[in-house]
């Protein structure tokens, strides 16, 4: 079978969801984090744990949910708790075994930046949403990945603000690693320096690519691997899986004076 | 003990220029009705607290509201950025905004010690941040059996606190069900709290162990239909998506959010006129 | 994820010698069986930790099961005293017996704590009470914010916790409702946890936003019906007040309280033989 | 209309009930002091909210519980919550009115023992059940009522173990005083001394009497009162109240091999 056309995105979020493995407890982030783990839940996870910080344990969403806390995932948890019990008794304990985090910006070392670009803290150029529950899933989760756009904009030498440190982490044993899912490949923390090393390139894309869109001076495996092209049935379950949600959303919509 | 009330006279009796207010909802069932009527009574210097601030605290910002903000995430969820609340943090408009950053799980921690009667809460978190370089309120606390170090940040006790919640009964108990967020804590850390609800009812019909506020943590009960609206309320209506995706074309230059506000809210009477005020219009791009 | 097996096995495989073992149950769903099924398997030297040592420690306790005794309050509930818990600590029969004495609302607070990965806990507590003075984990720690000192004791983590509930499903999720105690936070803070419960069901039907125990956050359930008696289930069946009474009479001296747990625990091979040999003893008395 | 007869136990009760207000939130322990809210609630303070350990807010129960955890207390509650969140939210927060305390011992000061009698701690003469919520609820309540039997064994100069602190709180107000009530009177301790004093006797017991049944040397009130007789009404309740307790807890026994 021929390897099937695909997006950038598509891949990213395909390579994002093999990394979540059946049984997995999985603390999700909204956006890219929510579709690869969903895509994972109705591929090869059926049995992964997604956990909302809105206090949905085990939800089963039938749309990508637009925030992180819609209706579709309390009415389809195993448990909907408080949000001080989510971050007390599930994220802060270590019972989540990956954690999935978006970024603006990110360092070789997996720090993430979601506060500032550029100016001053005090005065910043663009404001950002800040820190959510990003600081704390980054060092109690036992895995945290973290799914962004790859450009000299966003993996930078040194990011404006350490929101999140993407590296340690206090349930995670010696030998865990951080790893970073992007468009052009996946990068992985090395155990002992603790800084991000590409390890494998999407169909198409050449470590050249890489390297220019790296704000540092990348460091590559000896093992590089080529990422696995999209196989269709990943193709299919997640642009069935967008198409609902596009026309869920396009349909639902209330009364608005927009426009 | 609860008085049941109009959700101005609420506001005009517990809201004053200067207090510290938090009003709460995770995404679901947050307090818009409630937040237009503090615009509407033009309220000022107001230190906001919400882990969440999302387009209800944008318009009280963009409105001159606040002077203070106490937060974990400020973003449009779903969509994209706060205009207003960028504007105001990057160029100080329409006023010097003063930020207080925290993660949600220190704010969720914060909420609980206030409620717990504790003066400080502590959180395993914030390792490697730079969160605690720029905000002086998040100290540490040693383990005295482990020597471990902890975060350590004050307990919040806001002077109000209001929230929305899907019914209450006739002695002002009140019934939040779905995602219920962090409104029970912040309700009893504050001083004083306003609960605006969808519904009075004579039965609440409460399953046992349900999230319930009894009546007697609770000063004020307003009845506002729809009050959440555009987020959403279990059991009652779905979130208005469109509505938050346009908001970031309204909320984008100053003047394009000043006339929607004035339109909408400043020139409403409640929510209910709010809400007609709204139709029409939609009525009118669909003619 | 929960395996389903029997209770026999579950203890078998989960519960050691020298383990420390929390029961809980706050005067509801109590898991006698349980206990019962550690006495049989004849376990010795075990940490048991409880807020509430009632009939169930009082047993285990008397049948030389615990070296250590981690609580906060140790009564038959509206009867009186417990003779084998009074006769351990006063003439450490049948073993000696040694206490770690807390408050309910610190031992609530070390469950949260440990459910929390928190090291210790923080209690506004045990202001003039002398049990400080003779337990060295209670100690204090002082607020960076305010400068208060407060009670502070190190988190409780079991090796085990075994709890009693109404319901599972097949995929071994388990429901509790009505007095739901401090069973959550006992389960999350152990390292394994056994939960009997008194029917498996396909679908726990339970209320958005009620006490559910993700199966995953469980290693055994075992279907042990009425394995709460003489505590009662909420929507199943009663308290035994009557065995409860009957219980200070029983268990007042040795050779009757040794007698009675060979006739009815040691010498039955589960739970359900010792409800039926309790129901002979009756319909012979009756009779 | 005449005084109704009446016994120590039921004066005891009923001046209990008595200190309770209308829209009181109320901790109650098990035994007499839920005796005394309920019979408040079912005769002068209708609005009274009850409160126990065991998560119950709002109970109204039919019956008197036998345990502070009955299945009456949820059934009848408005909200039943945790014990974690009874001990922080409910009580260390500050919001509980009265908290209600039953004693083995009690001294000038209102310290009480619930813990051992007589030996040392490590190894008492007799060991009782120890300190359960008591030792929060003595600090955390704004007002403290405590029940108990006098006698020279329960009133004594030194308690044999400090379990609670009866006279000093948190959230009490300078002025705000704790309240022991006993089969034979009625003391309130000196805002400023902090000692009991005895300011009420209960119809037809002599200072004397309560002095001999003290084991310190007791302060009496300029203004001792006499406990108003129980009116009937009040009897009436209370006697109902323990006649049905009676009857469902006499023919609710289930199977047991007792006796």
């Amino acid at each position: 079978m021929p390897d099937a056309p695909h997006t950038p995105d598509e891949i990213m979020t395909i390579a994002a969801a093999r990394h979540l493995r059946d049984c997995d407890v999985c603390f999700v982030g909204i956006g890219k984090p929510s579709a690869a783990a969903n895509l994972a839940r109705l591929t090869q996870a059926p049995r992964i744990v997604l956990i909302y910080e809105s206090g949905t344990i085990g939800a089963k969403p039938g749309l990508l949910p637009l925030s992180i806390g819609d209706g579709e995932l309390a009415q389809t948890a195993d448990s909907v708790v408080s949000v001080p019990e989510i971050f007390r008794y599930w994220l802060q304990s270590g019972r989540i075994d990956v954690g999935f985090l978006g970024a603006a910006q990110i360092d070789r070392f997996g720090n993430i930046n979601t506060t500032i670009i550029g100016g001053t803290y005090e005065k910043p150029q663009v404001r950002l949403p800040g820190a959510g529950g990003a600081p704390e899933i980054a060092i109690a989760a036992k895995r945290v990945c973290i799914i962004l756009k790859q450009s000299r904009r966003t993996f930078v030498e040194k990011v404006d603000f350490v929101t999140s440190c993407g590296c340690f982490g206090d349930h995670r044993s010696e030998h865990a690693s951080t790893t970073v899912i992007t468009d052009l490949g996946i990068f992985i923390s090395d155990s002992t320096t603790r800084e991000l090393v590409l390890s494998s390139l999407h169909p198409g894309v050449t470590e050249k690519r890489a390297r220019e869109a790296t704000g540092w001076d990348l460091k590559v495996s000896r093992d590089l691997n080529e990422t696995s092209p999209p196989c269709s049935e990943e193709l299919v379950v997640l642009r069935d899986l967008y198409a609902r949600t596009a026309l869920a959303y396009g349909t639902s919509a209330g009364s608005t004076s927009a426009e | 003990m609860a008085e049941i009330t109009s959700l101005r006279e609420a506001i005009t009796d517990l809201v004053h220029d200067g207090d510290v207010l938090a009003m709460e909802g995770f995404t679901h069932l947050i307090p818009f009705a409630a937040g237009h009527e503090v615009i509407r009574q033009r309220r000022k210097n107001l230190t906001l607290i919400r882990m969440t601030p999302d387009l209800i605290y944008d318009q009280m910002i963009g409105m001159g509201c606040a002077s203070n903000l106490v937060f974990s995430w400020g973003g449009n969820p779903g969509v994209g950025s706060l205009h207003r609340f960028r504007d105001a943090i990057q160029s100080a408009w329409p006023a010097p905004l003063h930020i207080e950053e925290h993660s949600h799980a220190d704010m969720a921690a914060r909420y609980q010690a206030g409620a717990s009667g504790l003066p400080f809460a502590v959180v395993r978190g914030y390792v490697g941040s730079d969160l605690p370089k720029f905000n002086p309120k998040i100290k540490s606390v040693t383990c005295p059996f482990t020597g471990e170090t902890l975060a350590a940040t004050p307990a919040l006790n806001p002077d109000l606190t209001i929230i929305h919640a899907q019914k209450a009964d006739f002695e002002g108990n009140v019934l939040i069900y779905g995602i219920i967020g962090i409104q029970k804590e912040a309700v009893l850390a504050a001083k004083k709290a306003i609960v605006t609800v969808e519904e009075i009812v004579e039965n609440l019909e409460a399953p046992m162990n349900s999230c319930v506020l009894p009546h007697w943590t609770v000063t004020y009960v307003c009845e506002v239909p729809g009050g959440a609206h555009p987020s959403y309320a279990h059991g009652y209506y779905q979130r208005d998506n469109a509505f938050c995706k346009a908001w970031d074309t309204i909320s984008r230059e100053r003047d394009s959010f000043r006339a929607w506000m004035t339109r909408h809210v400043l020139s409403t009477a409640d929510f209910s006129e709010f809400m007609r005020s709204l139709e029409s219009e939609k009525v009118k791009i669909d003619a």
